[in-house]
C-alpha cells in the first residue's frame, strides 16, 4: 500500500459544493427538454403543470462556461442545457453523439462513463431517451447527456470511446430494442438469445412474457 | 504345482490381453490391455523370483512409459490420422513378420529340446532362500561385465533427452516469433 | 482326503499369517479411511472455530458409516458418452493399487503380508504409483473437460514428483544399504538413529513430494474444487467415487508408512536402545489410560445424559484395551506378542503424525497454481534431490574412505545441500518475477 | 501420389499434435467458484486463457420493470435483493436517491445511524469476499473466520431491524426504527474485537508465499484501463487512483468522519486484497468515530405517507462495497416511479474480466472472479 503512488487525479481536494454543475440563474417554466415539447409522460401521467402546490424544483435552464463551450463547439447539436434538482444535463442530437462523446472525454475530461440507459416515452415523436451519465475525476463533476432517438433509429455506439459502454449498450438493446451502430457484439445480455420482445418498453406489460420460449426451453407451461 | 498354476494364470492373461490389445479399435482400450499384458509379464518375473526385474517392469513400463502413452493418446486424437496412416501392404507385411517370428520361436524351442542345459534353460538347483539377492547380482553384473553397454545406453538416453528439450525449446521460439 | 484338499490345507498351513494380515488390510483400510475422513473433518472444524459433524452418533462418530451407506445406495450415474469399460474399471485400479502396495509394508515387526521381499520399498512405491493409471483413465473415460484437465494435471504432477520423491528416498536407501523394509528399520535400530536426523533434507523433500503424489493440498490441483469442480472425479458418483476416495486415503497411509519406515525408524520407539527409557514400552497402556481418565473427567461436564454416557463408554473401552495390552506383561506365555503390539503402536503413531501434518497443511495453505507447482518440482525439488543424493553419497564416501566421523561428514554435506537449496530458491524467485512480468507485458490488448 | 497422401497425414498429425484447435471450457453456471450462476466460456490453449465470454442473466428478475409497477416505498425492499450480501448499502443508495428526488433530507440522527450500519455492511461484504476469495485460491480456513465475524455484524442488524440478510433497514426520509438499547456498545465491542481478528487473516494470508504467488501480478488492471472499463471501487483504488465517493461527493454523514482512502500500486489481485483489508480497518474507524457521538433528534424527515415527487429525474450514486452503485430515477408525478435505472457495480466491473484474464491460466480465472467481488444477484438484477 504505497502511499507515495501518484494517483492521476486528486479529486478529494475539490469542495463538495462544486459538484454536479453550477447553479442556474432564473427559473423559467418547466418544460420537457425534448424537441417534441408537447409530449407528456404518458400512460398514467398527469401533466406537470397540474402540480402547482409548491414552487416546483423541476427543470430549469442551465448555463455556464461548460455549456457555452459545448454550444460554441457543436452549435445546434446541443439542443438544450437543463438542470434538475441541481443536476445538470445536456440534450444533444443523436447524429452528433460520437463527436460530442469524444470531445467530452478528451477535452472536458469526462473520463468515467458511469452509466448508460434509456427511458421509453411511447407518445413522443422520438420514442426513446438515451441517458449517459459521465463523471470527471479532474473536476469531480457529473454530467448527463440526453439523446432522443426514434424507434427505428440506430444511434452510434460509443464503445470505442468508453469501452464500458459495451455491456451497457447491450443491456439497452436487450431491454428497449435500440440497436447501436458499430457495436462489436450487439446481442442480448440478460435475457436469453431467442427471447421475443423488449421488457422495459412501456407497451410490454409486467405480466407479459415469451410463453413460447418458456414452453420450448424450460418445458413448463407458463402460469401467466 | 503352485508355481505352474501361477505361471499359467499370468501367461494366459498376458496372451489374451495381448491379443485384445491388437484387435481393439479404441486406442485407449488397446493401451489398457497393453498395461494388463505388461503387468502379467511382471507377474511371471515375480514367479521366477526376479523381484528386481518385476519392480522395474512395473515402475518403468507400467508406471512410466504407459502413463506417457496414455497421456499422449489423451491429448492428441490419434484416431483420425491413424486410419489414414495404414498403408496398402500392411496386412501382408504383418503376416510375414508374424510368420518369421513364429518360425524363430519354433526353432529355438526345438533346439532347446535337443541340447538340454546348453544355455537356454539353466535351472538353478539351489533352493529359493539360498539364492543371492538378485538386485545385487544384477547391479554387480551391470556395473562390471556390462559396463560399456550400460554406459552407451545411458548416453543414448541422455542424447534423446537433450534432443527432446531442444525440439521443445525450438518450437516455443518459433511460436513466439 | 483328496489331493486337492490336501494341497489347499498345505497352502493354508504355510500362508495363514499372510492371509489373515491381507484380509485385515482389505477389511480395515476402508474403515480406517472413513474414520480418517472423520478425524480430518473434526480437526478442520477445530481449527476453524466450529464443531464439525455432530449429528450421526455421539460427536458424529458414526458419520463414516452413514456416509458409506449413503454412497452405497446412491444412484449410479454414468455420463452418456463415457467409455463404459474404462469408466467402470478405473476406480478399481486406484483402489487395488493402493491396497496391494500395503501388502509389502511392515506395520510392526510381525504384521505384514508379503514375506520380506528383497525389493520391498521399491515394490511399495512402484505398485502405489499404479494408482495414477486409475486417475488418468477415469479422467479420460468420463468424457468431460474438467475430468480430462484434472487427469492431465495429475499425470504431469505424478511424473514430476515421483522423480523427486524417488530421489529423496534414495538418500535414505544409501544410508540403509538395502531395499528390504525390515532390514531398513533394523539398520536404524543398529545405528541408534533415525534417518531423518542423518538425511533431513531428504526427509523434507519426501514430505513435499508425497503430498504432491497423494494430491493433497496445497498440491491438490487435479481435484481443485474451485477450478476443476472435482477434477478427474467430476463425473463419478456413488460407490465408484467412494472407491477413488478410499484409494486416495489408502495412498496417504502408504506414503506415510514409507516415510515412517525410511526416515522415522519404523516401529522403533524413540531411543530404542536406551535401557533406562524402557518404560516407554508401557506408553500404549499409558496413553490409553490417560485418554480414559480424560473422558471420565469430561463426562461430568457433558450437558446431555446421552453424551456423558457415551463418554463413560469410551473411557471404559480405553481401560479395557489398556488391560488387554497389559496382559502380556502379567501373563508371561503371551510375552511373545509384546514387540508386535508395541511396534504396531509406535508405527501407527508415527503414521498418524505424518498424516496429521498433511491435514494441518491442508487447512492452512492456499493452493499452488499449476505452473508454480511445476516450477517447484522441476526447478527446485528435482535438482535439489540430485544434489542431495550426491551429498549423502559424498558423506558415506568420506566416512568409509577417509575415516571421517559420520556425523561430521553428514553435517558438512547437509549444509552444502542447504546452500544449494537456498541458491535454487533464489534463482526460482528471480525467474518467477521475470515470467510474471512477461505475462503482464504480453497482455496488452486494447480494452 | 502416395507421397502426397503421406504428406497430408503428416501435416494433419502436426496440426493435431501442435494443438491447432482451442479447447472451449464452459465454466459455470453450476460451478463452485463462479459465486452464483455466472457462466464463463473460456477459450483455452492448454491451460492458458485466450479469451473469455461471460454469459449472464440466469438470475434476471426484471427489478427495473418491477419498480415501474410499485410505489416508491414498495420498491425499497426489492433493492435489498440485488447485492444481497450488502443489502444495507443498496437501501441507502435508493433511499437517498428518492430523497433527492423529493428534495428532502434525512435528519442528522438518521444519517449517522445509516452511516454506521452501512459501514458495518461494508465490513460484512468484504469479509464474505475475503472468505470466498481465499477459498477459491484453496485456503479453507479464512472463510470460517470471516463468517464468524460476519455473524457478529448480522446479529447487530438483526437486533436493529429483525432481519439479517435482506434488511430493508432504511426508509425514504430517514429510519423507521430507533437504534435499540446497547446499539453503540454492540458496535463498539465488535469494532474493538475486529482489530485483533483482522490480524488473524493477515497472519494466514498476507505474508504467505503461496498466496502472494497466486495473487501478485494476476489480473492486473491499471488505472487507465479501470477508468475506460468503468471499474470502480476497490478495483480502481488498487490501481492507484485515490478516489472514493465518500470523500469526493460525501453523502449520508461521511463528511464528519476522518478516514483514509487506501490505494494500491500495481492494480493486481494482491493489491486489491490489501486495499479491501485496509478498507475494513477504515470502516471500523468510521464506526468507532460515529458511535462516539450519535446526535439526538428525530429519525424521520418530512416525508408524507404518499410519495409523489414532482416530475423530473435524478441520479444518485454511492460508494457501495463493490464500487459505484447508482440510481437514476425518473418521476412522472405519480406515486410510482416512471423509470428506475440501477447502475450495478458488479455488472460493470465484471466487464473487466476479459481484460484481466487473457494470457493467464485457468487457475487464475477463479482468482480474478474472486477479486472482482461480484454478486450475481446484482449483475443480473
Amino acid at each position: 500500500m504505497a502511499d507515495d503512488s501518484k494517483p492521476p487525479q486528486e479529486p478529494e481536494g475539490t469542495p463538495p459544493e462544486q459538484k454536479e454543475g453550477v447553479k442556474a440563474p432564473a427559473p423559467t417554466s418547466a418544460t420537457s427538454p425534448t424537441p417534441s415539447t408537447g409530449a407528456k409522460p404518458p400512460v398514467v401521467a398527469k401533466p406537470p403543470a397540474v402540480a402547482p402546490k409548491a414552487p416546483p424544483p423541476a427543470q430549469t435552464p442551465w448555463d455556464n462556461e461548460l455549456v457555452r463551450r459545448y454550444r460554441e463547439r457543436f452549435g445546434d447539436a446541443i439542443m438544450a442545457a437543463m438542470e434538475d434538482r441541481k443536476q445538470a444535463y445536456l440534450v444533444i442530437d443523436s447524429a452528433k453523439l460520437l463527436e460530442i462523446a469524444r470531445y467530452s472525454r478528451d477535452e472536458e475530461k469526462f473520463d468515467l462513463f458511469e452509466d448508460f440507459t434509456a427511458v421509453d416515452w411511447p407518445k413522443r415523436e422520438k420514442r426513446f431517451d438515451l441517458i449517459a451519465v459521465l463523471y470527471s475525476f479532474a473536476h469531480n463533476m457529473r454530467l448527463r447527456l440526453k439523446i432522443a432517438v426514434g424507434a427505428e433509429e440506430k444511434p452510434a455506439s460509443v464503445v470505442e470511446i468508453w469501452p464500458t459502454a459495451n455491456w451497457l449498450e447491450r443491456e439497452i438493446f436487450d431491454m428497449f430494442g435500440i440497436e447501436f451502430a458499430g457495436h462489436p457484439d450487439m446481442k442480448r445480455i440478460l435475457l436469453p438469445d431467442g427471447w421475443q420482445g423488449h421488457p422495459l418498453r412501456k407497451d410490454y406489460d409486467i405480466l407479459q412474457q415469451d410463453t413460447a420460449w418458456v414452453r420450448e426451453n424450460l418445458g413448463i407451461e407458463s402460469g401467466q | 504345482m503352485l508355481d505352474s498354476i501361477v505361471f499359467y494364470f499370468f501367461a494366459g492373461i498376458a496372451v489374451l490381453s495381448a491379443a485384445l490389445m491388437v484387435t481393439r479399435r479404441n486406442v485407449m482400450h488397446s493401451a489398457v490391455f497393453l498395461v494388463t499384458t505388461l503387468l502379467s509379464i511382471a507377474g511371471i518375473f515375480l514367479q521366477l523370483r526376479a523381484e528386481f526385474l518385476f519392480v522395474t517392469q512395473i515402475i518403468v513400463y507400467v508406471g512410466g512409459i504407459m502413463v506417457l502413452f496414455i497421456f499422449v493418446i489423451m491429448l492428441v486424437r490419434l484416431d483420425v490420422p491413424l486410419h489414414q496412416m495404414r498403408f496398402r501392404f500392411q496386412r501382408l507385411v504383418a503376416l510375414l513378420v508374424a510368420f518369421a517370428l513364429g518360425v524363430e520361436v519354433l526353432v529355438i524351442l526345438l533346439l532347446a529340446r535337443k541340447l538340454p542345459g546348453a544355455g537356454l534353460f539353466v535351472q538353478s538347483t539351489a533352493p529359493v532362500s539360498k539364492l543371492p539377492p538378485n538386485s545385487e547380482e544384477l547391479s554387480r553384473t551391470l556395473f562390471s561385465n556390462y559396463l560399456l553397454p550400460f554406459e552407451i545406453a545411458s548416453v543414448l538416453l541422455l542424447v534423446a533427452m537433450v534432443g527432446a528439450v531442444v525440439m521443445a525449446k525450438g518450437r516455443k521460439r518459433a511460436d513466439e516469433s | 482326503m483328496s489331493p486337492t484338499t490336501q494341497a489347499v490345507l498345505q497352502f493354508l498351513q504355510a500362508y495363514w499369517v499372510e492371509l489373515v494380515c491381507g484380509v485385515v488390510i482389505v477389511a480395515a483400510v476402508p474403515l480406517v479411511a472413513g474414520y480418517a475422513v472423520l478425524v480430518e473433518r473434526k480437526l478442520m472444524a477445530d481449527m476453524q472455530a466450529r464443531l464439525g459433524p455432530m449429528r450421526v452418533g455421539p460427536h458424529g462418530l458414526l458419520q463414516p458409516i452413514a456416509d458409506a451407506v449413503k454412497l452405497l445406495i446412491k444412484e449410479d450415474i454414468i455420463p452418456r458418452d463415457a467409455d463404459m469399460l474404462i469408466f467402470w474399471f478405473a476406480p478399481v485400479i486406484s483402489m487395488v493399487a493402493a491396497l496391494t502396495s500395503m501388502g509389502a509394508l511392515y506395520f510392526g515387526p510381525a504384521f505384514r503380508v508379503a514375506n520380506d521381499i528383497n525389493v520391498g520399498i521399491l515394490f511399495v512405491v512402484g505398485v502405489s504409483s499404479l494408482g495414477f493409471l486409475g486417475i488418468i483413465l477415469g479422467g479420460w473415460a468420463s468424457n468431460s473437460h474438467y475430468s480430462i484437465l484434472g487427469a492431465v494435471r495429475s499425470t504431469a504432477q505424478l511424473i514430476s514428483y515421483e522423480t523427486a520423491g524417488g530421489l529423496a528416498m534414495v538418500s535414505a536407501l544409501l544410508l540403509a544399504g538395502t531395499f528390504k523394509i525390515r532390514a531398513i528399520v533394523e539398520v536404524q535400530s543398529q545405528n541408534q538413529v533415525w534417518f531423518i536426523f542423518l538425511a533431513p533434507v531428504g526427509f523434507f523433500m519426501y514430505l513435499v513430494a508425497s503430498i504432491a503424489e497423494t494430491n493433497r493440498a496445497p498440491f491438490d490441483l487435479p481435484e481443485a474444487e474451485s477450478e476443476l469442480v472435482a477434477g478427474y472425479m467430476t463425473e463419478y458418483s456413488g460407490f465408484r467415487w467412494a472407491l477413488y476416495f478410499l484409494g486416495e486415503y489408502a495412498n496417504m497411509i502408504v506414503v506415510a508408512s514409507v516415510a515412517t519406515t525410511l526416515f522415522l525408524g519404523g516401529w522403533l520407539r524413540p531411543f530404542s536402545n536406551v535401557r533406562w527409557l524402557s518404560w516407554l514400552d508401557f506408553s500404549p497402556v499409558l496413553v490409553l489410560v490417560a485418554l480414559g481418565v480424560y473422558c471420565l473427567y469430561r463426562a461430568g461436564k457433558q450437558p446431555v445424559k446421552v453424551q456423558s454416557g457415551f463418554m463413560w463408554a469410551v473411557a471404559l473401552g480405553c481401560f479395557a484395551v489398556a488391560a488387554l495390552f497389559l496382559t502380556p506383561w502379567i501373563f508371561s506365555p503371551l510375552r511373545f506378542a509384546l514387540p508386535g503390539l508395541n511396534g504396531a503402536f509406535w508405527f501407527l503413531l508415527k503414521v498418524s503424525a505424518y498424516i496429521y501434518m498433511f491435514m494441518w497443511l491442508r487447512f492452512t495453505l492456499p493452493r499452488y497454481r499449476f505452473d508454480q507447482l511445476m516450477h517447484l518440482g522441476w526447478y527446485i525439488l528435482i535438482p535439489l534431490a540430485i544434489v542431495n543424493v550426491f551429498s549423502v553419497g559424498l558423506a558415506l564416501l568420506l566416512e568409509m574412505e577417509f575415516g571421517w566421523n559420520r556425523w561430521l561428514a553428514l553435517i558438512v554435506t547437509t549444509i552444502l545441500t542447504l546452500g544449494v537449496a537456498a541458491y535454487l530458491v533464489h534463482l526460482n524467485d528471480k525467474r518467477g518475477a521475470a515470467a510474471s512480468a512477461a505475462v503482464v507485458a504480453s497482455d496488452s490488448y486494447a480494452g | 501420389m502416395a507421397d502426397r497422401v503421406q504428406d497430408d497425414v503428416i501435416r494433419q498429425q502436426q496440426e493435431t499434435l501442435l494443438g491447432a484447435d482451442e479447447l472451449v471450457l464452459n465454466m459455470g453456471p453450476q460451478h463452485p467458484s463462479t459465486h452464483g450462476v455466472l457462466r464463463v466460456k473460456l477459450k483455452l490453449d492448454g491451460e492458458r486463457v485466450r479469451g473469455t465470454e461471460c454469459v449472464i442473466g440466469y438470475l434476471h428478475r426484471g427489478v427495473e420493470k418491477i419498480a415501474e409497477n410499485r410505489t416508491y416505498q414498495q420498491f425499497a425492499p426489492y433493492v435489498d435483493r440485488m447485492d444481497y450480501v450488502a443489502a444495507v448499502s443498496n437501501g441507502l443508495g435508493y433511499c437517498e436517491a428518492v430523497e433527492k428526488l423529493l428534495s428532502v433530507e434525512a435528519p442528522d440522527r438518521a444519517k449517522v445511524i445509516r452511516t454506521i450500519l452501512t459501514e458495518l455492511q461494508r465490513i460484512a461484504s468484504h469479509l464474505l469476499w475475503l472468505g470466498t476469495h481465499a477459498l477459491d485460491i484453496g485456503a479453507l480456513t479464512p472463510l470460517f473466520y470471516c463468517m464468524r465475524e460476519r455473524e457478529e455484524i448480522l446479529k447487530i442488524f438483526e437486533k436493529y431491524c429483525g432481519a439479517r440478510l435482506t434488511t430493508h433497514a432504511f426508509r425514504i426520509g430517514g429510519l423507521q426504527y430507533e437504534s435499540y438499547d446497547g446499539f453503540e456498545q454492540d458496535v463498539g465491542r465488535f469494532c474493538n474485537d475486529f482489530e485483533r481478528r483482522i490480524q488473524e487473516y493477515v497472519d494466514l494470508l498476507t505474508g504467505n508465499s503461496i498466496w502472494i504467488g497466486r495473487t501478485r501480478n494476476v489480473g492486473v488492471l491499471n488505472a487507465a484501463d479501470c477508468i475506460a472499463l468503468g471499474a470502480t471501487g476497490p478495483i480502481l483504488r488498487a490501481a492507484g487512483v485515490k478516489w472514493d465517493l465518500r470523500k469526493a461527493q460525501p453523502y449520508a454523514a461521511y463528511e464528519r468522519y476522518q478516514f483514509e482512502i487506501p490505494v494500491g500500486t500495481n492494480g493486481d489481485t494482491y493489491d486489491r486484497y490489501m486495499v479491501r483489508m485496509e478498507e475494513m480497518r477504515q470502516s471500523r474507524l468510521i464506526c468507532l468515530q460515529a458511535i462516539e457521538n450519535i446526535p439526538a433528534g428525530a429519525i424521520m424527515g418530512k416525508v408524507g405517507k404518499v410519495i409523489k415527487p414532482v416530475p423530473g429525474e435524478v441520479y444518485h450514486s454511492i460508494e457501495a462495497p463493490k464500487g459505484i452503485l447508482g440510481y437514476y430515477i425518473v418521476s412522472d408525478g405519480t406515486t410510482q416511479p416512471y423509470r428506475v435505472r440501477i447502475r450495478p457495480p458488479s455488472f460493470v466491473n465484471l466487464q473487466a474480466l476479459d481484460k484481466m484474464i487473457r494470457g493467464h491460466l485457468v487457475a487464475d480465472v477463479v482468482a480474478v472472479i474472486g477479486t472482482l467481488d461480484i454478486v450475481l444477484g446484482e449483475v443480473d438484477r
